[in-house]
């Protein structure tokens, strides 16, 4: 047990903050639309650029190569800096890579890897459909082998960023005779093929964040199956594993700087109801502070991932734990946002605007990715063997 | 002692929700990306004809004649499919006017010729024979009445009094919501606190507001999961999905029976008054807040999409939570329970 | 809708804070064994001499046959007093009463209900047992008829006060081919009866409230049988059903004068924090402001009850409301007496023992007469109409 | 970076569980109304072989030289089988001992022929050169030292310098309680916060003990609801009661993870010392309360019954929770997170 990182982890640090503090972006994420796009795949080409995109990918394909630990101080410190988040490159850098970089074939790895690091192109994941959500086995667009390619007909829903993506996770029912979870292979589909069509959803917060995609025999070379035809469940298991792992670090350093920015607001804030400041009020202190345990909680809670990550070939069911303590410390941490506020966080224009945005978006926190309810049920089954 | 509406109640209830049913469901705010003013403002006439505005004030206030537990049913109502909190304000206005010698505004206001609009504080303020402070307004409407409360007392002003007016893009769609300040302004009428206990019904009917909000959302939840199907059976027959819903229903059993009670009691004495209406605030608006995010939870990702109207309930329920101030607001008012009997 | 009382329930009222404050017990209850028995039943005898008993009991059998309305105010004003909590007599004034007035024959109420409201009997309620507590129709003691009486033998555990009753409301499987819950009866069983052994078990809180019963081919006449042979499910529903009645009533307001004592505590203890007292804690303030505002909630939804109670013959499932608001608040509340208390709490002398007893004893609340999550499923499956 | 014990702490926290687990499991405390004092004492000399009380002292103050790591594992497991808090007082009092030239004292508190005993301040109290203020001593021992400490320093003294000692009933039965009050008395010895981080210390092994009093709880519960039928299958089987399980781990894993960050940031800067043992603290305890409280609740009325193990660990939980002080008391200590890297 050490919380010291080794001499050169520590000259590591000190480079990845000197880097930042020269290239990170300075001005502000576009909020919607493709401007999204080109915003985050520029931040990707100057990381690129820089040496910094893949720090724990394989050397071969344009990454680092380096440990999960050096992967880790590359987000913390990201997560310091305050650099915008992963966004629209969220798939492409924390599910399609690692998936592929296990499970992808040399010629996928060769294709896909170094245009995901040089910033090139946008990933979305077709899982979750409209009768399929919690229940991602009862998905049901189909997939028909058709020579060397599949045939795909369907609708995905739900999907994050397919409107600005060139390449998607995509996992279909090819055996409508096997079981449940038999019978699912996971490809990649090319947004840009005849016959995918795709309706952008606006959200509650009032941007456009996810999407319904269509099939219409849509053909996908079968070169471009990830693992097995008909072996897409593990496949898929391990993409959705992966979306519990580092990239937690940017939303956890994000989370924390959202606390120390609520604690510095309700010390400016006059109280409508007294004398001084909010933070003043004891309720609002106790809260912040209990709050601050949490999300460094948090922080120790994702250290510990790694630690398990350094001994384990793959992720297991316990970075479930990490992403619901997440999900619902954010939830929290707009509540108490909204205590400090007060009738602010009605006005969407000015200094609140931020905190009614991400009062909105948490919502999405305990739903996206797997609910809550389906979090907790992988804890209880796979990680402390309750009967199903 | 009966907390249960009459036969006569319940007849009220029921037509104030066929109208809104038909007329302004709370699906009608999904259509817009800002609110048509105009649309809301076409009802107005429609709710004064129903006789909405006048529904609790004495006849001789050129009202209806019925009391707080009718009004209290027709805020519920009103809070279900989220139509305007403005209703309010223009009732609150008609009584002051009324009570101040203004017959010729109370009768405007109680036909819906002119409409009013709330103005919630968003600090420190001062109300009373001269006005201070930051307010949110409603659906200004320049021609209007504007309604500001707090503890002291209900003040009735014109939105030309207030400087810098600027409009604001609304956490809650379904209202406009126009930001400016007074600087020693005089209200066209004022009503102390002492003379009338009109803070205190306000808060009560922002809570009969929450506590529609609240069943509402609730009820909008129960139907999906009764409906959606996943794992081949229907969502509401999972155990964590039965016990948020009982978790709904509790709720809105406490925030509802607590507004009741809190509104039979606004002819208390003031300390019971307070207590129950501040009591009735916190529950409910509890109960809106738990219930229009569980019922976006169990909608999943339809939940979070503006296409759905689960999120129109979180908004609201937030607006409710902040108008005459949320919890903190009122902890002084709680530290004593009455215990009436 | 009318919250006001008429001037004749408001006379009543006032003639009962009158008789209380003359009658009322100013002694201090025991805590364990034979003396509660001797208390309990001499304070019924006092209300009964005083024509206080069964306010809402027919008055052929002795009670006053008075509106419930006049039944609440009854348990209103003892709670204001602070009157003893119907303790070991609760089973047979909340459960065994009401339901013998219901479904009981002549016979029977002719005989049992005059002695309840004397004070001359305890009773307990032998349902649950070591393999059926949450299922309770999965319940296993045998009643096999022979002749003119029903043969009993199994095993009932956590029977509250069976060590200090007379009588039993015992639920027994009389029809073991029949499915699940046909097959029961409903039938009193007197503890002193040859092969009844009682073994009463030790809680947490220090003291004996429950037990274990052993029967051994106990003769029971077959004229104790309420309701029908077989016909027991029905009959015990409707038993849990009337605990959740008006008895709350004196749970519910002895929980409003907890708080009440709370807020006057934190008024006078010194804050080891700071230089004021615990109330002047925001925090604290803030959490005491909330559960009084529960509080009331909780006395707006028994009247609430009360209010359906007038128009309904036997009490549905909303009962399940108050019941289960009030004991998931009882705990809240003891949470907010840890928080005044301090370290105190850990002390069970003095004046901060009784708040010791109380935190131990709070956690009964979410389990005897059905566990929270069994009231949830209750909720939501005969309120809500969800699917089982 | 790495948050898991290697392979040689891995073996030491086995040996001190398996130890435990044969000598003095949780259910020990069942068979007493009032604790064995004797019984606890006589596993002193066994505990003082294994070399518990100097595990992390510097071998030149007589310890074995592990450091806090190690014993936040031996922590870990007192706290599982819920042995006694005073071993961390041994601990302090030896090492404050070898630390102000007491090199015997500090040689007999290693070898288990004294006793320290823990007293907890239970209001405001001065600790340092001169000592005044209310205490609650565990399982006081007349010949054995009393340790007390606060945020300013640690603090030996001797029984005999308390006023007023009297025995009171414990809430948690599994240790005694004697209360005593100091009027300006002089420590045997003391040693500051600043000279060496004791406090800290002592808060992060408490922490520690929580985290295993909330992993027993959780894993007793876990077993049962695997076990107990209902309804013709495991409880365990239940969505409800799953989740319950569940939010255990999650809870248990935020603590441990958090105690460990804390052990190892005892050598960092002040504020981050104090605020990752604060924060330590207060998930560690939270996870106790949760999870011993979950723990009756599905042991049912078995749950509430004194012969089942289940209540023991909600009342150390709560000991656990006011030793040096509630989540209150660090409140200020947790306002700003320095984020180490």
């Amino acid at each position: 047990m050490d919380h010291q990182f080794t001499e050169d982890d520590r000259r590591f640090r000190q480079d990845v903050r000197a880097w930042l503090a020269d290239n990170a972006p300075t001005e502000p994420r576009p909020d919607d639309g493709p401007a999204i796009r080109a915003f985050d795949l520029a931040w990707q080409k100057r990381q690129y650029a820089g040496g910094w995109a893949g720090v724990s990918w394989p050397s071969e394909y344009g990454g680092r190569g380096l440990s999960l630990i050096r992967q880790m101080i590359w987000f913390e410190e990201c997560g310091r800096r305050g650099t915008p988040p992963l966004g629209s490159l969220s798939v492409a850098l924390n599910h399609a890579g690692p998936t592929l970089i296990m499970l992808g074939t040399e010629a996928q790895k060769a294709f896909h890897l170094p245009r995901i690091l040089r910033g090139e192109d946008v990933w979305c994941q077709g899982f979750s459909e409209p009768g399929a959500g919690s229940d991602l086995a009862g998905l049901r667009t189909r997939g028909v082998i058709d020579g060397d390619h599949l045939l795909v007909s369907g609708q995905k829903i739900w999907t994050s960023h397919a409107h600005l993506a060139r390449f998607q996770e995509l996992l279909v029912r090819t055996d409508p005779d096997a079981p449940r979870h038999a019978g699912l292979t996971w490809i990649i589909c090319d947004m840009t093929a005849p016959g995918v069509t795709v309706r952008p959803i606006r959200t509650m917060v009032g941007s456009h964040h996810y999407c319904e995609v269509f099939y219409d025999n849509v053909r996908i070379p079968l070169t471009h199956v990830v693992g097995e035809v008909n072996g897409g469940w593990s496949v898929a298991m391990a993409t959705l594993s992966f979306e519990r792992g580092p990239g937690l670090i940017t939303s956890q350093m994000a989370l924390a700087r959202q606390v120390a920015d609520l604690i510095a607001l309700a010390g400016g804030l006059p109280d409508p109801m007294g004398e001084g400041t909010m933070l003043q009020d004891d309720a609002v202190r106790g809260r912040l502070a209990q709050l601050n345990a949490e999300v460094a909680a948090l922080r120790s809670m994702t250290r510990m991932a790694v630690s398990r990550g350094l001994r384990q070939a793959a992720p297991g069911a316990e970075t479930s734990l990490p992403a619901l303590y997440y999900a619902e410390l954010a939830q929290r941490v707009q509540q108490a946002a909204i205590e400090v506020l007060g009738p602010a966080i009605l006005e969407r224009e000015g200094w609140s605007e931020a905190w009614t945005h991400e009062y909105l978006r948490a919502f999405m926190d305990t739903i996206a990715g797997g609910a809550s309810e389906i979090r907790r049920n992988i804890i209880a089954e796979r990680l402390l063997g309750l009967p199903r | 002692m009966d907390l249960l509406p009459d036969a006569e109640q319940e007849q009220i209830a029921d037509s104030v929700a066929a109208f809104l049913r038909a007329q302004a469901p709370a699906a009608r705010l999904l259509e817009r990306d800002r609110p048509h003013a105009s649309a809301e403002r076409g009802l107005w006439p429609r709710y004064a004809a129903l006789g909405w505005f006048g529904m609790g004030l004495a006849e001789d206030l050129g009202g209806v004649g019925y009391g707080p537990a009718e009004e209290a049913l027709l805020y519920r109502e009103i809070g279900r499919t989220l139509a305007s909190p403005n209703i309010l304000a223009a009732r609150l206005a008609a009584e002051v006017a009324g009570r101040t010698g203004q017959p010729d505004v109370g009768q405007s206001l109680l036909a819906g010729d002119i409409t009013a609009a709330v103005a919630n504080p968003t600090g420190r303020c001062r109300l009373g024979p001269r006005c201070s402070g930051r307010f949110q307004v409603l659906d200004a409407d320049p021609d209007g009445r504007v309604v500001a409360w707090n503890d002291d007392g209900v003040a009735v002003l014109q939105l030309n009094q207030f400087k810098i007016v600027r409009s604001i893009p609304s956490l809650d769609a379904g209202v406009s919501l126009a930001v400016g300040e007074l600087e020693d302004a005089t209200p066209s009428a004022w009503i102390s606190a002492q003379e009338a206990p009109l803070p205190a019904f306000a808060m009560v009917m922002v809570a009969a507001m929450a506590c529609g909000v609240a069943e509402a959302a609730a009820a909008s939840a129960l139907d999906y999961v009764k409906f959606r199907q996943q794992f081949g059976r229907p969502i509401g027959s999972f155990q964590a999905i039965k016990h948020h819903c009982a978790n709904m229903a509790l709720a809105n059993e406490a925030a509802w029976a607590q507004t009741v009670m809190a509104t039979l009691s606004l002819d208390d004495d003031t300390a019971t008054r307070n207590f129950e209406t501040a009591a009735a605030k916190f529950v409910s608006t509890e109960a809106a807040n738990l219930c229009a995010a569980l019922n976006v939870q169990l909608h999943g990702g339809l939940g979070y999409a503006a296409e759905c109207d689960a999120h129109l309930y979180v908004k609201r329920a937030r607006l409710l939570e902040q108008l005459g101030g949320a919890r903190r607001a009122h902890r002084d008012k709680l530290m004593s329970f009455p215990m009436t009997a």
